[in-house]
């Protein structure tokens, strides 16, 4: 099982002032990591602080990173079909540690095997999270969407 | 120098065995009991018996996993009738974390809401007894795929279910499969599942291992994957393994393909005879593109039906079926039954010539045997008594490196890149032990990629969705 | 003894022309008009053009024709977005016999009732001013696909239309597709055709021709193939034609498949040089599999993307394309342009290594050299005037002797059967002049089968559903 | 195009008793000659004297021929998609001549293109065929409904 305490890994120490600051990480008892290593390069690109959570972490592995990196925006990936458990409740875990504001999103193959797309996007929503990623290979849209919600000031 | 040898059989496990049927789940299993059972399962039940029954064509294995029993034993039944020559027993991921209690609760909440919580079967939960009902009557080969670096009580319950194939190693089911088990741990305890393995064995009915030679199913270099095969098969045959089967995914280059199943078939033999153990018996498996697969159903159709054909052509022992949802979710059994028909159909009727060649094929696999034969010798070099030590010293260097690998001490040194035939090519070797001549070959054969200079998420993306 | 040469070229057509054009159908179209018209349409519009500006995959050209305009239109677009290189004009049946009543009267019912009562475009119903404006800023080379013994009127219009590819062929279009058009008046109607596309033609934008090589698509022996497509190759050349393509129907056999390539590459290069006609340039091109298709749609889309990987395994200048509705009627747009997809994806995906060999094609390669070798001389010796003549004389002598022809004349003695591995073996030569030797070898390569003796109807339907 | 008169194959001419006497042959400019083979050779083994008209045939070459040999049946195959066309009619055609009792068949790819099955059945029915056998490749079950219909009495 992962430390509970946060990976001391180098980016994680400061974060830079005025990038925008992204925690992000695969939940459950998932290694992917192909994904994970495609969206952190993508985010760095488009001038985003990552902080880098990878594989097989847990609600409170991302609560307590975005709490103490003050994150803008949370990137939950899940693949292994065990996001419709590890997910549950996320928002309001959020909320208990002062972070109820943060951008939620969460995309990959987050449900087992194949359910209607608007089933899906209603649990997640349920769920609190702002975006619903479900089978969208390419990030792209999905980064264009962060900035359009942060321009929105949806978060401070 | 520390060369794999029987002196590295485990000569007792009794007490560590003790402690791994100790567990509550391992429900009281006793090893007599299994051992007279898996003498009176039909004999085809084991793959060696299979593989030597088999005709021209490679054996088709589909993959396979859902929660609950009834759904699993009509998931079997699906895909036995639709011309499985191996039927898959997929486990899920909180089970090949050894997280049973999560395994348990998501088990409960998939009966009670009617939909899966858990991607495979989590036989842990179920145990062997209720296990042994799924393949009743049954007369194929079952084989156990999962992804567990701990995999001792797992191994345990599965060949007390009566499954005779278990997939896995110390090295493809650590370094792919977890953010960070520690590998030295992993290898003792697949040598553990090795010798038990051995311990059920009979010369006429062997429990099969099978190393899954696809890794992180990204980029891995083939001279990679050939080295762990190879260390994989020696691991298994010092603890008395006598029936192996060494594996590699469709690399996304037919040359490459190609030469990758020659030279992986050459080099193993020789590997295991150059270290006594020529009565291993060693095959061949090859597995449907591991990677990104196409959302459009037509393309992934024409990818399983392509891959077939390679599988035919460089003559496998038996093939890993893919479906066309793979790019969605776990498939529906009649999704995952028409993949076997599909690639039963295309081996049956592209009949390929065996043994073909070409320049570039011949070019390819001297690269590929070189590249392997330099980092084996390095690693049959180091320094210790046991052979699995100067494997864990090799990762410790950096000298075994897994593109794509999540594990946390894995060295990320290796870069590679495709080059115009859609060959993997190492840009940089990192501190992986080929000579210096095969490194500037390889450089050299990248030559034709025009984008090479750029290094943006997109291109690496281009070449990871290279079948997309 | 009469050998090709260009002494056999039609001096003066123009009589034989008036009759052609005097047609009411032709309406009037004059030879000067569409010459000017061809200096105009963009160059890409011409074969020799499109396959000089080939990179490395074979070009993809998919069939397809419907009665009416605007669907034919709506077709064409979906097929080039589609990503076809090449675009189909599929001749109706009624209009390949000269049935332009007929034709008229059904292109007339499919507009009223809503649905087609033709398989594919009435061009000589429609005209070659309205057929034009199909192809206004195309930049793609158009290919007339029909099966017509006396094609006179037909291509007169089709090259009106801005259509510089011709299909076919005096044996081709003959053998296969009538019940008995007398063969002499067909090779004499084709020798205009090849006249009149040799006319039009200019160094830059020549008037391509290409051969229908699957024939009747059904155990057709590659050596009887080979040699009627080299035969086509140089009457063509006789007329002064200077870019053509022989083509080959799919065996089902890998192995005969990429010796069937080999060899007539190599044998109708040579043929022509032989004769002086260095100056045509000659393309290959490969049919995916022409014989019933899997009703199946994962079989059928397995068969199409098997295909293609052969396609590009042996290096086809041009893959004609299937759908998987194949088995069932005409296929959509829709079903059309996916199959152009699919193949462009395989073809894309599986960049096959160039040049393979093994000991089993090196083997089928030289047997089909031999044969198709001994039948051209045999015809070359020949007595009489002209090579057509000698050609014809062997069709009456059963030298020329088509498998499932419906032609009232042919000789129906040479009988084949499939062997292990798929390939298509002489089981009797009949009086096709093969050397007693290769008949011997062709019996022994079939002792693989063992139901050999059995003709049942169930047996040789087996090898015609082999893909089934 | 075929001459009208009957061609002049030696099955043709002089139909042997007990055996049952079966026409066959593909309709109109139709040169699909496999299936035909095919056809033949299974009526053949299953007992029947069969008289091919082998391929290129109008309605009017059918009749003729059922007349000639006092066929019991007719076996008419359409596969390039003209048969709505030429084989509206045909049972008419056949009372004029005093055959209007004769078995009737069609098969093959009957229409052009994809259509309702139920439609395509419709239609033949329509056209007088006792059964039709549209996109069906195995000729087995139609030789069985054969000798059903025949075993009925539904013809002399
Ligand atoms: C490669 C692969 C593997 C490799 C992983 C190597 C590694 N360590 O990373 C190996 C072979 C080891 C593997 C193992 C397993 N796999 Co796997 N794997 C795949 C495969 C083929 C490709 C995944 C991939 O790398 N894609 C390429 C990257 C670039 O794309 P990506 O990961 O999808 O991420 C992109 C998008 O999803 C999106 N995205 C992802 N996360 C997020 C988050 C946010 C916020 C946003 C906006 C976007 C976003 O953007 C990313 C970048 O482009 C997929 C099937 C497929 N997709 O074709 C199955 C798949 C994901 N695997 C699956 C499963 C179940 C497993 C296993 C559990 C085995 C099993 N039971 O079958 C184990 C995992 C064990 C575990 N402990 O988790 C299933 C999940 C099923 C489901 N959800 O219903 C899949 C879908 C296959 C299938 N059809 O069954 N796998
Ligand atoms: C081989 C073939 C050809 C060969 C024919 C060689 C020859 N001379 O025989 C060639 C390449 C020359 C050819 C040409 C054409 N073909 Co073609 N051809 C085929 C193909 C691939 C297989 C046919 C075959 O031989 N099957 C094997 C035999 C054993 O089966 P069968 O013929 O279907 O007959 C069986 C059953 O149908 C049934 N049956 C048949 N008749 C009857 C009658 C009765 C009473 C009963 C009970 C049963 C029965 O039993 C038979 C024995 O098993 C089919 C597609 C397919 N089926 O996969 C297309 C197909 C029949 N052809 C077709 C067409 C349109 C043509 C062309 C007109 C070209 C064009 N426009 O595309 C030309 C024909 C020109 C003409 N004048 O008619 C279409 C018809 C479309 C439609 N109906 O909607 C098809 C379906 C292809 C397609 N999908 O477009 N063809």
């Amino acid at each position: 099982m992962k430390p509970a305490a946060m990976p001391d890994s180098p980016a994680m120490t400061h974060p830079r002032p005025g990038k925008t600051r992204i925690v992000m990480g695969v939940i459950g008892d998932d290694i992917h990591v192909v994904g994970n290593r495609i969206i952190q390069l993508a985010l760095e690109e488009s001038g985003c602080q990552v902080f880098n959570l990878r594989t097989r972490n847990r609600p409170e592995h991302f609560c307590q990173a975005a709490l103490e990196v003050n994150a803008q925006a949370i990137f939950v990936s899940s693949l292994n079909g065990e996001g419709e458990h590890w997910c549950a409740g996320f928002r309001q875990r959020l909320q208990e540690i002062g972070m109820g504001d943060v951008l939620l999103y969460v995309g990959g193959n987050v449900v087992v095997g194949k359910r209607p797309e608007s089933e899906v996007i209603a649990l997640f929503k349920g769920y609190g999270f702002d975006r619903v990623y479900h089978q969208r290979p390419d990030i792209g849209p999905a980064i264009e969407d962060l900035f359009k919600d942060l321009a929105h000031g949806q978060t401070q | 120098m520390a060369r794999p040898s029987d002196k590295a059989r485990l000569r007792h496990t009794d007490r560590q065995r003790e402690q791994v049927l100790a567990h509550p789940l391992a429900r009281g299993l006793c090893p007599d009991e299994v051992g007279r059972f898996l003498a009176e399962v039909p004999q085809r039940r084991f793959p060696s018996v299979a593989y030597a029954q088999r005709g021209r064509l490679p054996l088709i294995q589909p993959r396979g996993g859902v929660p609950l029993f009834d759904a699993q034993l009509a998931l079997t039944k699906a895909l036995s009738d639709a011309g499985a020559d191996f039927i898959p027993l997929t486990i899920d991921s909180c089970t090949r974390h050894n997280q049973y209690d999560t395994a348990m609760q998501l088990l409960r909440r998939s009966e009670e809401e009617g939909h899966s919580y858990l991607n495979g079967y989590p036989l842990v939960c179920h145990g062997h007894e209720l296990t042994r009902q799924l393949y009743a009557g049954l007369d194929k080969p079952v084989s156990l795929r999962h992804g567990t670096p701990d995999a001792r009580l797992l191994v345990e319950l599965a060949i007390g279910s009566g499954i005779a194939e278990i997939e896995g190693g110390g090295l493809c089911y650590c370094l792919p499969y977890s953010e960070g088990f520690p590998l030295d741990r992993a290898l003792l305890y697949w040598q553990y599942v090795d010798r038990i393995c051995a311990l059920y064995s009979t010369p006429e009915r062997p429990i099969h291992r099978e190393s899954f030679g696809p890794l992180s199913a990204t980029l891995v270099p083939p001279a990679m994957a050939i080295v762990i095969e190879i260390i994989e098969a020696l691991l298994a045959a010092e603890q008395g393994v006598l029936s192996f089967a060494v594996s590699f995914g469709q690399t996304g280059s037919f040359t490459q393909d190609v030469a990758t199943a020659c030279v992986l078939r050459r080099l193993v033999r020789e590997a295991l005879d150059a270290h006594g153990f020529q009565a291993m018996q060693v095959h061949l498996v090859y597995h449907q593109w591991m990677g990104q697969f196409p959302m459009q159903r037509e393309r992934a159709a024409a990818l399983i039906a392509g891959s077939a054909l390679i599988a035919g052509v460089i003559g496998a022992d038996k093939i890993v079926v893919k479906t066309v949802d793979e790019a969605l979710g776990v498939p529906s059994a009649e999704v995952n039954a028409e993949a076997v028909d599909t690639v039963r159909y295309v081996l049956r009727t592209f009949a390929a010539p065996a043994m073909i060649d070409s320049s570039s094929i011949a070019a390819e696999a001297a690269l590929l045997a070189s590249e392997a034969g330099s980092i084996l010798e390095a690693i049959y070099g180091l320094s210790g008594d046991m052979f699995w030590e100067s494997v864990y010293r090799a990762f410790q260097l950096g000298w075994l490196d897994l593109p794509f690998s999540p594990h946390a001490d894995n060295a990320n040194r290796l870069l590679t890149m495709r080059d115009a035939n859609h060959s993997i090519r190492i840009v940089d070797p990192g501190a992986v032990p080929i000579s210096p001549a095969d490194a500037a070959s390889e450089r050299r054969l990248l030559s034709g990629r025009v984008d090479e200079a750029s290094t943006t998420y997109r291109q690496i993306l281009a070449d990871i969705m290279l079948m997309v």
